[in-house]
């Protein structure tokens, strides 16, 4: 259908205002981590920066800086503990999903999986707490993979069951004939058509541990193990004065999921779509 | 695949590395915070000095905003050998953390001639029920900044003595147009607006509580929340104070853009350091006002102590680690953000250098520190307190309703 | 009893849950074999197939499988292979692998295995198809690749679910005939679902009709187009299916007496002469009287069976090709008539049809059955 | 379809998440509904705990605090879910436009998303800051406002702030899945009521709109779900404040928890939110369960 040059106006009228709306706050954490930290206490605002400062990203990225130690170890911990977490419930929601999938296992229970991360942390918090405590293993970057696992499982599960739900089942069926057990048969067959689904269920699951910051505020307490976002709350409540720094710090923590956000793309949208379109 | 498997397993590795090589030593976990009082690069430095001089041992510091630390020290307590061996902790918490059992009783471990040489008010920090759950380390009270060139500016040619003055000149200073907001203050929800309230209800002869129960409903306490209310509505007191913090307040003040403010030591050294402030050397520093016919001066003991969680299985280097940052000599060599909490150190031109004033308001501030509840509820009192004092700055509630609220919530807890 | 047999199924009985998906099915296939299961969709051939391969558990009965019982055995361990109608091919491997899967599975040495796969290949004429994924072969192709997975493994039962459904029209007639080929050379046992009744004729030594999970007919292509045991069979079997008229039949002087009624309200009167259903009395009685299309015809048609000549309307001409078909209404349904391809006719002419009836079957209106 | 073998193997495939989520889930939801019914508090020292039947349930229900900040809770999901939902649509329906650019605004909306909450919340804090904040001087320099505003300091705007940055964060989510559903909507369909006269509006709302629902509803609830237990952006930008006024539920329990330290008192308030969060949960069920079945895909 043609537009009419008003109809074409306001759709990109639109189209700039979504943009600025989605860019800007964006762009301004990326404008104050370089600019100049008199710009940043300027009234009203000095909006291009009078020079570009990369140095707090020199500062972040030098172990022997004070907030660089910080900001690695932090750095460290999340990709160590949203890694390790990603690979264990990966782990163990694969043969779960083809259990759902291809053995019949009841739906309810797939539910009753979902329903306990939807319950807030808050219920669970202190019987871990607890545990924990009593186990020596709080301030360790494994409880946080352990937690993480169980946080990122239902999810990942269900996301795998849908996936698995839609590939030919006669391919399987082939491989039971041709005399395959189910684990051989998983791992020559149903794996390698998953790939896409393992690809997208494990980058949203490392998005969602590297988010959490409940657990690890509650569950860590220094660097040994506390995740980039508890080290974001302090760095930001902290004695800073240069806002460029809580900027820089936050563009550093972005980075990660952003990069991964866009390349996998087209995987969010299936995931997304295999997840919450199909239920 | 491969390639973040080969990173994991590197970083994995990395950690392993590094926990061996730790295992070869005593290593301290130690937690400060990052507002006030010592900065991060000072602890550093005094800690090197400690590893240097106690080797096999050595010391992993941890910074936390004031509003974590409690909530840091509590859940810490949880994790057995990974906690902290070290924990600066808050004036206001030895009530609970003995009654909980968080801290090590440490009474016997400090030589008794201390008792005499460190000030009263800092041993108040660490005491509960006649024991001493650690070392108090930042002597510490809010005193009055005020800006020497926007009083002159404006015709005022000494600094306030009493609140009601210092609120007369505010409101020269706002009428001749010097500046919009001539007062700023940490009144955000926090800890930090109870210690202005604190040291306002201290200048008014106040109280919190009597036999248990609340009375901060009337007098003093009443007076001193009436008192912050009254400058916001004239416009004296700049409103953005409603979410600020000391750190907020050291920069507006820095900034030129505040004639007084209430704030902690440590402000003194910044805002006189041309790196860090705009109205270096113009800043005076005084004790906090009084009240006509009340009191000469107030101020709220603000000071802090260095205690050793029940959980460290390192008590004895924890507390040579202890006793090394708080010790005379060390103290007098940071004394430019910090206070010692010796009475000696206040003679010695170490210390006084530079900053005559600060310790002529000193003197003065550390003998009337007014102590905030010691109860064991504290945290939730406080908590109270800090809600419906911010509903009456915000306008929501008067103050009579608000503190009756407060009252009534206060003897709720259970 | 079963020795002699490569498969022989007793008292099959499967049910989802409460519906009887197949109802006591018997089927007895002898070596060499070529068992073609034909029915409409949803008649439990498929299901039937399924329980064959040990996909999926019966509910009872037995299933015997070159003599011994295989009723429990998994799906690897009842000597079957079985060809999918979407081929079932792994993606992820070679033609070579795919082939050889299941001698991969079973640790056969790769030597032997290679060669087994080379010999197959070449039977299936894939030979330089080998080091190819499934993704860059045809449609033939690829059902060539899944046919030589299941010959590979040389099993004493081949499963074929719908192999060619998948395929385009002409690729199918091709197809049709490797396979019947492959089983000549070959003399496989072979158990091939199809719901085209052409491909069950064309390949079967014997057909199974299924219907709603009930075995309706087992017998060789002539048995079940020439006497279908009812209705069903009859219409389902043959294209363009039998025509099936409703009418009235009548003993009368040895010979049988049948009157059609027509749209215009005239009745056609027909005689069938050979028949010896006793069926049928002296007593008239509404009847189906079925007919194969080849068995209307015009009286230019070369047969030399004079028949019966009987004047009828045409409503519908369909010229296709080798073969003109027309649609009479005739016993309150349309039927067809198979007219010479130079029939010179059209739609709304009445034109002489020649009936030939000493294929004509007779099936009771209620049941269906066969009389 | 399944044979016996295939049968116990469920079982086994199972087994290590079930294994694993009942460990980390379900027996600290069962101790969680036990504390609930005691007075344990946090202690290093060893101090007896009792049963005091429904006394903390009790308390918890006559507590007017924790009935504001449940009502703030509801307030804070209600409206970030709802914008969310509007928003996200509007979007989805942009982007699902022919436009220049459409590729790259495409992957610019998941930006926001990839946004660490943490960050996310940080980021916004420094925007609203009252001095030196982006929004000020932004509607200073447009002339919206005269003077500078205490954004995160009013209550009055506080939570409208907070909601405002949760819903920046959280948009993304909506629009994609809207996106997705809007794609599979027949063009025929629209087209046909196009020639009938239907105008763009009424298309939207009686053709498209309804092709779109169930995925819709199921990703809204997902997210109040989410909402509901709001904690980490409230943590970093208000710390619950001003005067309580962005102070929520998940916080209210973290705060009865680890200030002071009344775990009994705490596990039932965190009960109490649970189970306003299960009765969402069965929504979620209900709204999956009929996607699932009326299934426009």
């Amino acid at each position: 259908m043609r537009r009419s040059l008003l109809q074409s106006v306001l759709l990109y009228a639109c189209v700039v205002l979504v943009a600025l709306f989605t860019a800007g706050p964006l762009l301004w954490l990326v404008t104050m981590s370089i600019s100049a930290p008199t710009d940043l206490t300027e009234v009203p605002l000095r909006w291009i920066p009078s020079e570009v400062d990369f140095s707090r990203y020199q500062t972040l990225l030098d172990l022997n800086d004070g907030s660089g130690e910080r900001f690695l170890s932090a750095l460290r911990n999340s990709i160590l503990t949203a890694g390790g977490a990603t690979l264990l419930a990966l782990l163990l929601a694969v043969p779960a999903a083809y259990s759902f999938s291809r053995r019949n296992a009841s739906m309810v229970l797939l539910f009753a999986f979902l329903a306990t991360i939807m319950m807030p942390p808050i219920t669970y918090i202190l019987p871990l707490y607890s545990t924990f405590s009593s186990l020596g293993m709080l301030n360790k970057t494994l409880t946080l993979i352990v937690v993480y696992t169980a946080m990122l499982l239902p999810f990942a599960t269900w996301l795998m069951k849908s996936n698995i739900d839609v590939l030919p089942i006669e391919v399987e069926q082939a491989a039971f004939m041709e005399g395959a057990s189910t684990a051989y048969t998983i791992r020559e067959v149903v794996l390698p058509l998953a790939l896409p689904a393992i690809a997208a269920t494990a980058m949203l699951s490392f998005l969602v541990a590297w988010d959490e910051f409940f657990y690890a505020l509650i569950f860590t307490n220094d660097l040994s193990a506390k995740t980039l976002p508890v080290a974001i709350a302090d760095f930001s409540a902290g004695r800073v004065t240069d806002y460029g720094v809580i900027a820089t710090v936050g563009v550093m923590a972005t980075l990660p999921p952003a990069i991964l956000a866009i390349c996998f793309q087209k995987f969010i949208v299936s995931g997304l779509v295999a997840g919450s379109v199909k239920g | 695949m491969t390639s973040l498997g080969r990173l994991l397993f590197g970083s994995a590795m990395a950690t392993l590395a590094m926990a061996q090589a730790a295992s070869a030593e005593t290593k301290l976990n130690a937690l400060f915070m990052s507002q006030a009082a010592y900065s991060e690069a000072d602890i550093k430095a005094m800690t090197e000095k400690f590893e240097a001089a106690n080797p096999g041992v050595s010391v992993d510091l941890e910074f936390v905003p004031y509003e974590a630390l409690h909530d840091k020290i509590v859940a810490a307590s949880g994790a057995g050998d990974d906690g902290y061996d070290v924990v600066l902790f808050d004036v206001i918490w030895p009530a609970e953390f003995a009654t909980r059992g968080f801290l090590t009783d440490v009474t016997d471990r400090i030589p008794a001639d201390y008792t005499e040489q460190v000030f009263d008010g800092a041993w108040t920090t660490v005491e509960y029920g006649g024991k001493r759950y650690g070392m108090p380390w930042i002597l510490d009270t809010k005193y009055l900044f005020y800006n020497e060139e926007i009083l002159s500016k404006a015709g005022i040619s000494a600094p306030p003595k009493t609140w009601n003055e210092l609120a007369d000149q505010a409101r020269t200073i706002k009428a001749k147009g010097v500046l919009e907001y001539p007062l700023v203050w940490s009144w955000s929800q926090s800890e930090a607006m109870i210690c202005d309230f604190t040291t306002l209800t201290a200048a008014n002869n106040g109280k919190f509580f009597e036999e248990g129960a609340p009375v901060f409903t009337v007098g003093g306490a009443k007076d001193a929340v009436s008192f912050m209310k009254a400058t916001l509505d004239e416009g004296l007191t700049n409103p953005a104070s409603r979410e600020y913090f000391e750190e907020d307040v050291r920069r507006v003040f820095s900034n030129g853009e505040a004639a007084f403010a209430l704030n902690w030591t440590y402000m003194n050294a910044l805002a006189n350091d041309p790196a860090e402030s705009k109205v270096a050397g113009k800043v005076k520093v005084a004790p906090a006002p009084g009240v006509d016919g009340k009191s000469v001066a107030s101020s709220v003991n603000g000071s802090m102590g260095l205690g050793i969680p029940s959980n460290s299985p390192h008590a004895d280097e924890a507390w040579a680690y202890i006793s090394f940052l708080t010790q005379k000599e060390i103290q007098e060599d940071y004394s430019k953000l910090s206070l010692p909490i010796w009475k000696a150190s206040y003679d010695n031109p170490k210390v006084t250098e530079g900053q005559e004033d600060l310790i002529a308001a000193a003197k003065q501030s550390i003998s009337v520190m007014y102590p905030r509840p010691l109860v064991p509820s504290y945290t939730e009192v406080s908590d109270i307190l800090q809600k419906n004092i911010h509903e009456v700055l915000l306008g929501q509630a008067d103050v009579d309703a608000a503190l009756a609220a407060a009252s009534d919530r206060v003897k709720r807890i259970r | 009893m079963s020795d002699q047999h490569i498969l022989s199924i007793n008292n099959l009985q499967k049910l989802y849950g409460e519906t009887h998906v197949l109802k006591d099915i018997n089927i007895a296939m002898d070596k060499g074999e070529f068992l073609v299961l034909v029915g409409p969709s949803g008649c439990g051939k498929s299901t039937l197939l399924s329980c064959i391969s040990g996909l999926t558990e019966i509910s009872s009965g037995s299933i015997h499988i070159a003599g011994k019982d295989r009723t429990h055995c998994e799906p690897a361990d009842r000597d079957i292979a079985m060809v999918f109608q979407s081929y079932a091919l792994f993606p992820n491997m070679s033609v070579e692998r795919n082939i050889g899967f299941g001698l991969e599975v079973r640790k056969v040495p790769e030597a032997i295995r290679k060669q087994k796969v080379a010999e197959v290949a070449e039977l299936l004429k894939i030979g330089h198809l080998l080091h190819r994924r499934p993704a860059e072969l045809s449609g033939g192709q690829r059902q060539r690749v899944a046919m030589g997975r299941a010959l590979v493994r040389d099993p004493a039962l081949f499963l074929f679910d719908e192999p060619l459904s998948n395929l385009d029209a002409k690729l199918r007639v091709t197809m049709r005939t490797e396979i019947k080929r492959i089983h000549q050379t070959t003399g496989a046992s072979i158990v091939y679902v199809t719901h085209d009744q052409i491909e069950a004729m064309t390949l079967a030594t014997r057909i199974v009709v299924l219907r709603d999970g009930i075995i309706q007919q087992i017998g060789t292509p002539q048995e079940i187009y020439n006497t279908p045991v009812n209705a069903f069979v009859a219409d389902f079997m043959g294209s363009p299916s039998m025509n099936l008229m409703r009418g009235t039949a009548v003993r009368q002087d040895g010979k049988i007496r049948l009157s059609i009624p027509t749209p215009g309200g005239s009745v056609l009167e027909l005689e069938d002469m050979r028949t010896d259903s006793s069926a049928i009395s002296e007593e008239k009685r509404d009847i189906l009287i079925g007919l194969r299309p080849e068995a209307m015809t015009d009286t230019l048609s070369g047969s030399r069976d004079p028949g019966q000549i009987a004047d009828c309307i045409l409503d519908v001409v369909e010229p296709a090709g080798a073969d003109t078909y027309a649609v009479i209404n005739l016993g309150g349904t349309e039927t067809i008539a198979r007219l010479s391809a130079d029939a010179n006719v059209q739609a709304g002419q009445t034109v002489p049809i020649r009936f030939d009836l000493s294929k004509v079957s007779y099936f009771d209106v209620d049941s269906g059955a066969r009389l | 379809m399944l044979g016996r073998r295939q049968l116990r193997e469920k079982w086994f495939l199972l087994a290590p998440a079930m294994a694993v989520l009942a460990l980390i889930t379900l027996m600290p939801l069962a101790n969680t509904f036990w504390l609930s019914f005691t007075d344990t508090r946090i202690s290093a020292l060893p101090t007896p705990t009792h049963f005091i039947g429904l006394e903390n349930y009790i308390y918890a229900l006559t507590d007017p605090d924790f009935q504001d900040a449940l009502f703030r809770t509801l307030y804070f999901t209600v409206v970030s879910v709802g914008l969310e939902g509007v928003i996200g649509v509007a979007i989805a329906v942009l982007l699902n436009q022919q436009f220049k650019g459409r590729t790259l605004l495409r992957a610019l909306i998941i930006l926001p998303w990839a946004v660490p909450t943490i960050v996310n919340a940080v980021a916004w804090r420094l925007i609203y800051h009252p001095d030196y904040g982006a929004l000020n001087s932004m509607l200073y320099q447009l002339g919206f406002i005269s003077d500078y505003r205490s954004w995160i300091g009013d209550p009055m705007t506080a939570m409208h702030m907070v909601i405002l940055a949760d819903m920046w964060k959280n948009f993304p989510l909506v629009a994609y899945v809207a996106l997705a559903a809007l794609q599979t909507v027949p063009g025929d369909l629209l087209k046909a009521a196009a020639v009938e006269g239907a105008s763009p509006w009424k298309r939207f709302w009686s053709i498209t709109l309804p092709w779109i629902a169930g995925p819709l509803m199921v990703v809204m609830v997902l997210r109040t779900i989410e909402a509901f237990r709001v904690f980490d952006i409230v943590y970093v930008m208000t710390g619950g404040g001003p005067a309580d006024s962005t102070k929520t539920a998940s916080f209210y329990v973290y705060q009865e928890y680890f200030n002071y330290l009344r775990s009994g008192s705490g596990a039932s308030y965190a009960v109490l939110v649970a189970g306003i969060s299960a009765v969402m949960i069965l929504g979620y069920y209900a709204a999956a369960r009929r996607q699932s079945q009326g299934g426009a895909a």
